[in-house]
């Protein structure tokens, strides 16, 4: 029988209709409307902020909208708990990994649901049979009875995924799936989503890549500042059309690399080790240069950037700064040298939820603005106006708490706030993870500018096209090692994916 | 006009206190011009006295009559009491001379040291090891009461004392202590526990143990939660001055003190009832002699506190 | 070897083993089966509660009232007893426990209805339950003669050789860990503490989670009431004051993490045992009484550093050649 | 180039005046029990409004308050430290024993301190040295120095303070106003600034909002978190030598159950238990309102665990109304 891709004749799985919801000092979507068909896959995106997140939250009664309502095969419902989602077969994997360290993986998967014997107690036998069936079916191989925490951060959005498939759902939402996930996970992950459309689920697909968009979804929605601005067929639609809908406007270059003449050696690093994590590492680092570090999902690149400012201890290795020997103690000591990184992960070691975004930003630049250690609140507030205007800050006031802004603005924030130190050296991790095309943009054009101006960036980065649009030279790492080093006039994209994976160049 | 006299108690809520208290009343309706506040902290402190003192000043009562928690630490706030003309005295448990006007002994502590000793020594004609289960270690009574006894401990001859220990005035502490005591010296044949908390533990953990009539449990306990004790055999007897007498004499004394008497050595203070108090030259006066309760009495007393 | 020293119950059971050794050598009665059952009647209690905070602690809650609690509900079922001295022995303890539940569900409820950090309502009802007791006895003491005889006996009616007290210690033992291993609830309280965000992910109500473990607190501290007033015989407003402490202590001491998430019934257990056997040993080995407080003290403290040293995580091992040699 | 797409927009600095601000905050809430509980006062008691018993009153609360001002930046940093009670038993125990050897005043100061700043060290190597949670790790200190001053005095008592120590406790600088309150006052300002307006401030509420983001941006965790235990122990011995100087005697039971006393001022003054926020004028206004409350209470000879109950309902209630209002408000 042939699939019927066109879904204008169906009915709709579940319908959202005039849905509002309002957080204190943002409006998070106003009167969205959005309809999933069974077996079909409709791609939601938009700029950070625009409300995505928010709605797959809506949806799995995780929040309550203000308004609006939810209808399920036509039937209205509200979702008063995420259990009550889950009953009406509405499932998600959240952009957030929600897992329980402690736990299981075969706990983890069922937690809430977990099969009972006749007396009503938890059956752990049949639990850890149907994990293994799950995980089987995402094509992990793993023990269900050990621990969460013993996993690697791809396996464990591997069980996130298998925890959204033990709920039996007609509705399956996708929220960034594929952000912590390598190569190859990524490939099994579209896979498993046409498995699904075949089986006649209904899926969200939430994503700020469009290659993958294009490869998977039937449909499109688009969101900007929380309404609904265009939906239609992927066939019928372009990748320009696509993020003009969602900025409101053209976006220039999406790499913008200035061509900048690379000066003499800023940073040297020779010898670095470390027991368990890295070792035999060196390169130099020279002035107006961008220096991509590039691999796998683990691959250990975060680790030694961090054992560079001192919150990680190498057990051998020196730094040479301008051709000094410098010691890197902590982070306090990497800022004096001139030597800053922005984290990876945003919420637990960049943005200081509960803090006001000012502060936030001058947090690492307090000596400059305050006065024999008195704080000077005017100089706070000047300095963070600067760097958060140049970085196209959105919010509604800088006495704001950054908790309240989404997951693309407090990583202006973050960026902000180490650029505001006025570094030599700065070490970007995954500096667009899960930034919308536009702040993308923004943040690219501003990497090229410090370049420009006689800064020397390293830029840690997990996406090839980031790393052959924005740097000069590249470094590829693979479990701990320094796997390959390529110039920007020899970068390939088959050449970086083998290196990182290992794979001996095809003799 | 009517006068205002604070019984100041270690805490609230104890047997002994609350009796007192009762006398104190007592002594109040038979002068008729006179309001008596019974107050204290509500756990044994020397500091929660002190705010009560305190309130009380600012109240500007004419008389205080406080049981200290601590001889010393409340005479600075004691002195205040005095300078701002409130008479002070101490009773049961004593103040520094410095924080008071005179202090009034229940009994004279040599004859309590004496007998508690001998409440044990009766009933061990043979001699053996007795114990000494205290309150804090930081109570006043307990330990003149302890070193009286120690003194006078020679003339009973065969009786060691193989240890002290501290139950807090906290039942299950006292309990503990007890057992433990029972369980490091197998030879022990009496406990004896000169205060009102320890006394009913200490009997409670012969009991469970199973050593009545091995072990006899004695000291200064009060009659209404000894007599269940006694009747089991846990304890053969033990030895109390009348609290409500104590909480009348204190009370008539502080009065005696506002009508204009002076406390110095030698003087003879009223205590209505009960008869007068002559001090001595430390400003201390002794009520009246301890009483012992045994099977024979206990029951009767034990209807009255 | 290794591997035993690893788990954290191990660990502690070769601790207690140790100590207990220890005060054979200068005490040798110690170690006779008698004894040692005494002491493990001794800590029923102290075990008792320590079960029911950590099912507290787990959902990254704190019970700081469980002494308060413990000490009013004694304090209402000696009055009964005194007052209706013919009223039957298991009816008094229901009631004890009802009235435990209903006070740890006061907790629960402030936490879960209106998001007050629980230190701060436990602080608060701490002082709230001592001062009722105060308010309904009038400060006055419930002494021994008062009591009925039944009221006294139970926990002390032995039974196969054992007092009840002691069996009744076992019997909540094997039923909390039914709970906590084979209910959801059980269950629950694991993740509710290990992650609350997640939990709401996973649909579990973390609030009424917190409820329920608080109403568990409360039902055992009301239990506990009773046995204490009935095996000291003696009831008033002080009793168990300050034994909040020793209850996280013994918690502690058996790695259930003050952080949530993490703790096991067999570690609670230990850890008030190890406590127990501390609180017991150091008055028959004949060390100063005035030392026994600071011992406890450093007893802790090492216990906590060796449960964060079990508990610090191995660094995630990137390297191959390392990862091999680790294996 | 790029430029053109980085229009800046305009944020402003703050969204709110400085005015209301002020009418939302906490501190507006205790101002306005405190005055109640004062009229409250002045109409129950004739005694309450005489300067000489107000004086009184307030060593009700100034020792315990000067230890709240450390205990709140160390609750702010997200940390607690259950053992000041304990150091000020362990302080003046030291001290009294000092005073056995014949030391005077200033002598007596300085080992009073130096003891309370090794406590504190103690503590603080043990939190970020061994990376131990505060709240067990002082539990278990707390038994522990304590102890130590049952070793050392048993049964004991040290007296014999020389008259010019007791200055400390019971001494006046003018009029009514006793040393210690002034001191308390001093402490209040000194907290007030070092909290809320210097850099060493922000670092503690940094800290205390989110410890790795904090180290993560050069504040050195570590060496703040020790240095807030210091002030704690510190602080504990300031009280201690206040608190030996107004009784004149040490004994090992002394400041017994302080520390929850002092949390709860604390957190009345509306600091965040969980860490990340609170103000020192807050921790104030708590400390006189629990001194009002004790000191009324006992005018009309209100038994202490009375003011407790009331204390405790005090403290979750005014904890529970800002949210009660906030959801009332928030249904509508
Ligand atoms: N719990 C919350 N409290 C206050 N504001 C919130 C909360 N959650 C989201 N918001 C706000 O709602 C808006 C939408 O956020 P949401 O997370 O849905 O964006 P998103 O489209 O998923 O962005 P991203 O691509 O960065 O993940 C943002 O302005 C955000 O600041
Ligand atoms: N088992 C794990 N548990 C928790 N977090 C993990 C785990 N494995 C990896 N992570 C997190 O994922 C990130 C990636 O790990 P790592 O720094 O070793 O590799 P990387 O090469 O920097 O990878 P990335 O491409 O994500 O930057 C780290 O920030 C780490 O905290
Ligand atoms: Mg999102
Ligand atoms: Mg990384």
């Amino acid at each position: 029988m042939l699939q019927d891709t066109t879904t204008s004749r169906m009915k709709p799985a579940i319908a959202l209709e005039g849905i509002s919801k309002t957080f204190p000092g943002v409006r998070a979507l106003s009167e969205v409307s959005l309809a999933l068909y069974p077996g079909s896959v409709t791609a939601l995106v938009g700029e950070n902020g625009a409300g995505k997140s928010t709605l797959v939250k809506i949806l799995t009664g995780i929040y309550q909208p203000d308004e609006g309502s939810i209808r399920v095969d036509g039937a209205e419902t509200h979702f008063p708990t995420a259990n009550a989602a889950a009953k009406a077969g509405v499932t998600a994997i959240h952009q957030e990994t929600v897992l329980f360290d402690e736990l299981s993986v075969a706990e983890n998967i069922f937690l809430g649901h977990a099969p009972r014997t006749r007396l009503g107690l938890i059956d752990w036998r049949r639990m850890n049979a149907d994990a293994r069936a799950l995980l089987a079916r995402v094509g992990a191989d793993l023990d269900p009875s050990i621990r969460l925490r013993d996993l690697g951060i791809a396996s464990k959005h591997l069980v996130a995924i298998a925890r959204a498939l033990s709920i039996d759902a007609r509705v399956v939402i996708m929220d960034e799936p594929t952000a912590a996930l390598s190569h190859k996970e990524i490939h099994e992950l579209y896979e498993l989503v046409d498995r699904l459309k075949a089986d006649g689920k209904a899926i969200l697909f939430i994503s700020h890549k469009f290659d993958e968009i294009f490869r998977i979804a039937d449909r499109y929605t688009v969101f900007r500042d929380g309404r609904m601005v265009g939906e239609g067929l992927i066939s019928e639609t372009t990748q320009d059309d696509l993020v003009r809908l969602m900025v409101g406007r053209d976006v220039g270059q999406v790499f913008p690399k200035q061509d900048v003449a690379i000066g003499e050696p800023v940073l040297t690093v020779s010898g670095y080790r470390h027991p368990t994590e890295f070792e035999d590492i060196h390169f130099e680092l020279r002035r107006g240069e961008i220096l991509g570090f590039y691999g796998l999902v683990g691959a250990g690149r975060s680790e030694f950037m961090q054992s560079l400012i001192g919150i990680t201890k190498p057990s051998a290795g020196a730094i040479k700064l301008h051709g000094e020997i410098k010691v890197i103690r902590s982070p306090a000591e990497a800022i004096a040298a001139g030597i800053v990184y922005v984290p990876e992960e945003r919420g637990r070691q960049g943005a200081i939820i509960g803090l006001p975004i000012f502060q936030n930003v001058t947090l690492p630049s307090l000596s400059r603005t305050s006065r024999a250690g008195f704080l000077r609140m005017a100089e706070e507030f000047a300095l963070a106006r600067d760097y958060t205007s140049r970085l196209d800050l959105r919010a509604a006031s800088l006495d704001q708490d950054v908790g309240t802004l989404s997951g693309g603005n407090q990583q202006k924030v973050v960026i902000a706030k180490w650029l505001a130190t006025r570094p030599k050296v700065i070490i970007l991790d995954e500096p667009t993870k899960g930034i919308d095309i536009g702040s993308k943009a923004a943040v690219h054009a501003f990497m090229s500018e410090l370049a420009a101006s006689g800064l020397s960036v390293i830029m840690v980065s997990s996406e090839i096209p980031e790393i052959m649009g924005m740097a000069d030279r590249v470094i590829v790492m693979r479990e701990g090692r320094i796997a390959g080093r390529f110039e920007r006039a020899e970068l390939t994209a088959e050449k970086l994916v083998r290196a990182a994976a290992g794979i001996e160049e095809a003799a | 006009e009517t006068k205002k006299i604070a019984l100041v108690v270690k805490a609230l809520g104890i047997g002994f206190f609350e009796a007192a208290n009762k006398g104190a009343q007592e002594a109040a309706k038979e002068l008729g011009d006179v309001e008596v506040i019974y107050t204290g902290p509500t756990t044994t402190t020397a500091e929660g006295q002190i705010e009560v003192i305190n309130s009380l000043i600012a109240q500007k009562v004419d008389a205080i009559a406080v049981s200290a928690n601590d001889t010393n630490a409340l005479v600075p706030a004691l002195k205040k009491a005095m300078d701002r003309g409130i008479k002070v005295i101490s009773w049961d448990s004593g103040v520094a001379p410095e924080g008071r006007s005179m202090h009034l002994n229940p009994s004279s502590n040599p004859l309590i040291g004496n007998m508690i000793i001998k409440l044990a020594a009766d009933n061990l004609p043979e001699g053996g090891d007795v114990a000494v289960l205290s309150a804090t270690a930081t109570s006043t009574n307990q330990n003149t009461w302890i070193a009286e006894m120690n003194k006078v401990l020679p003339n009973y001859k065969g009786i060691n004392v193989v240890a002290t220990v501290y139950g807090d005035d906290l039942a299950d502490k006292s309990y503990r202590e007890t057992q433990g005591l029972i369980q490091s010296h197998p030879n022990l044949k009496a406990i004896i526990a000169p205060t009102s908390v320890g006394i009913v533990a200490a009997a409670q953990a012969v009991t469970d143990a199973g050593k009545i009539g091995q072990i006899n449990v004695t000291g200064l306990g009060l009659p209404s939660e000894m007599a269940g004790h006694v009747k089991s055999g846990a304890s053969k007897s033990f030895a109390i001055w009348n609290p409500i007498d104590l909480g009348y004499s204190a009370t008539m004394i502080a009065y005696d003190l506002i009508g204009g008497a002076e406390a110095k050595p030698g003087a003879e203070l009223k205590m209505g009832r009960m008869g007068t108090v002559k001090l001595d030259d430390n400003n201390e006066g002794a009520m009246a002699d301890p009483f012992v309760y045994d099977a024979s009495n206990v029951e009767e007393f034990a209807k009255i506190f | 070897m290794k591997v035993l020293l690893k788990n954290r119950e191990m660990l502690l059971v070769v601790a207690i083993a140790l100590l207990v050794a220890l005060i054979a050598l200068r005490f040798p009665p110690f170690v006779t089966p008698r004894n040692l059952a005494n002491v493990y009647n001794d800590t029923s209690i102290l075990i008792i509660l320590a079960l029911g905070q950590m099912a507290v602690i787990l959902t990254r809650c704190i019970d700081l009232s469980m002494a308060a609690n413990l000490a009013l509900s004694g304090m209402v079922a000696a009055m009964l007893n005194a007052a209706m001295p013919g009223l039957p022995i298991p009816l008094i303890i229901l009631v004890a426990m009802a009235l435990g539940a209903v006070l740890g569900a006061i907790n629960g409820l402030l936490v879960w209805k209106l998001d007050i950090p629980p230190i701060v309502v436990t602080l608060g009802t701490l002082t709230i339950y001592r001062g009722l007791i105060f308010l309904l006895s009038g400060g006055a003491w419930i002494n021994a003669h008062q009591m009925s005889d039944a009221f006294k006996a139970l926990p002390r009616t032995a039974f196969l050789g054992f007092p009840l007290l002691s069996w009744l210690s076992l019997v909540i033992i094997a039923l909390m860990v039914v709970v906590m291993r084979l209910t959801p609830p059980g269950r629950a309280f694991f993740a509710v503490g290990g992650n609350p965000h997640a939990a709401v992910y996973t649909g579990i109500d973390v609030g009424r989670t917190r409820f329920l473990a608080y109403c568990l607190s409360g039902t055992l501290a009301g239990l506990s009431g009773y046995l204490w007033v009935s095996r000291y015989a003696v009831a008033y407003v002080d009793i168990a004051a300050g034994f909040e402490l020793d209850i996280i202590a013994a918690c502690v001491i058996g790695g259930v993490s003050i952080a949530g998430g993490i703790g096991s019934v067999g570690g609670a257990v230990l850890g008030a045992l190890f406590l127990g056997v501390i609180k017991n040993a150091l008055p028959v080995v004949n060390i100063s009484p005035f030392a026994q407080m600071a011992i406890s003290g450093t007893v802790i403290i090492i216990a906590v550093a060796v449960n964060a040293r079990a508990e610090k995580r191995k660094g995630r091992v990137i390297l191959r050649k390392a990862e091999a040699a680790h294996g | 180039m790029a430029e053109t797409q980085m229009v800046a927009r305009h944020i402003p600095d703050r969204l709110e005046g400085r005015g209301a601000r002020l009418v939302k905050s906490w501190e507006t809430l205790l101002v306005a029990v405190a005055l109640a509980i004062f009229l409250v006062n002045s109409f129950a008691s004739p005694y309450f409004l005489d300067p000489w018993n107000l004086s009184d009153a307030t060593f009700n609360f100034t020792e315990k308050a000067m230890i709240a001002f450390a205990m709140a930046l160390v609750i702010i940093s997200g940390e607690i430290d259950l053992s000041v009670a304990s150091v000020i038993a362990l302080t003046s125990t030291v001290m009294g024993y000092a005073v056995q050897l014949g030391f005077d005043t200033p002598a007596l100061v300085l080992i009073g301190l130096a003891t309370g700043l090794l406590c504190g060290a103690f503590n603080g190597l043990l939190v970020t040295g061994l990376g131990l949670p505060s709240i067990v790790v002082t539990i278990g200190t707390m038994s522990l120095f304590r102890g130590l001053s049952f070793v050392i005095l048993g049964d004991q008592a040290f007296t014999g303070y020389p008259a010019s120590f007791s200055w400390f406790g019971q001494g006046y600088v003018w009029w009514v106003f006793s040393f210690e309150f002034c001191l308390f006052l001093a402490l209040a300002i000194l907290y007030g600034v070092v909290l809320h307006k210097t850099n060493f401030g922000r670092a503690v509420y940094a800290i205390g909002n989110n410890q790795t983001a904090a180290l993560f941006s050069g504040v050195r965790v570590g060496r703040v978190k020790f240095v807030l235990f210091l002030l704690t122990g510190l602080m504990a011995a300031v009280a201690s030598i206040c608190l030996t100087a107004r009784l004149g005697s040490t004994r090992p039971s002394i400041a017994l159950g302080w520390e929850l006393e002092v949390v709860t001022m604390v957190v009345l003054g509306g600091v965040n238990i969980l860490g990340g926020s609170g103000t020192i004028p807050g921790v104030v206004l708590a400390a006189l309102i629990m001194g009002m409350v004790t000191f009324g209470f006992g005018l009309l000879n209100v038994p202490g665990i009375v003011m407790s109950i009331f204390i405790g309902l005090l403290l979750i209630s005014v904890i529970a109304l800002p949210i009660l209002y906030r959801r009332f408000r928030g249904s509508r």
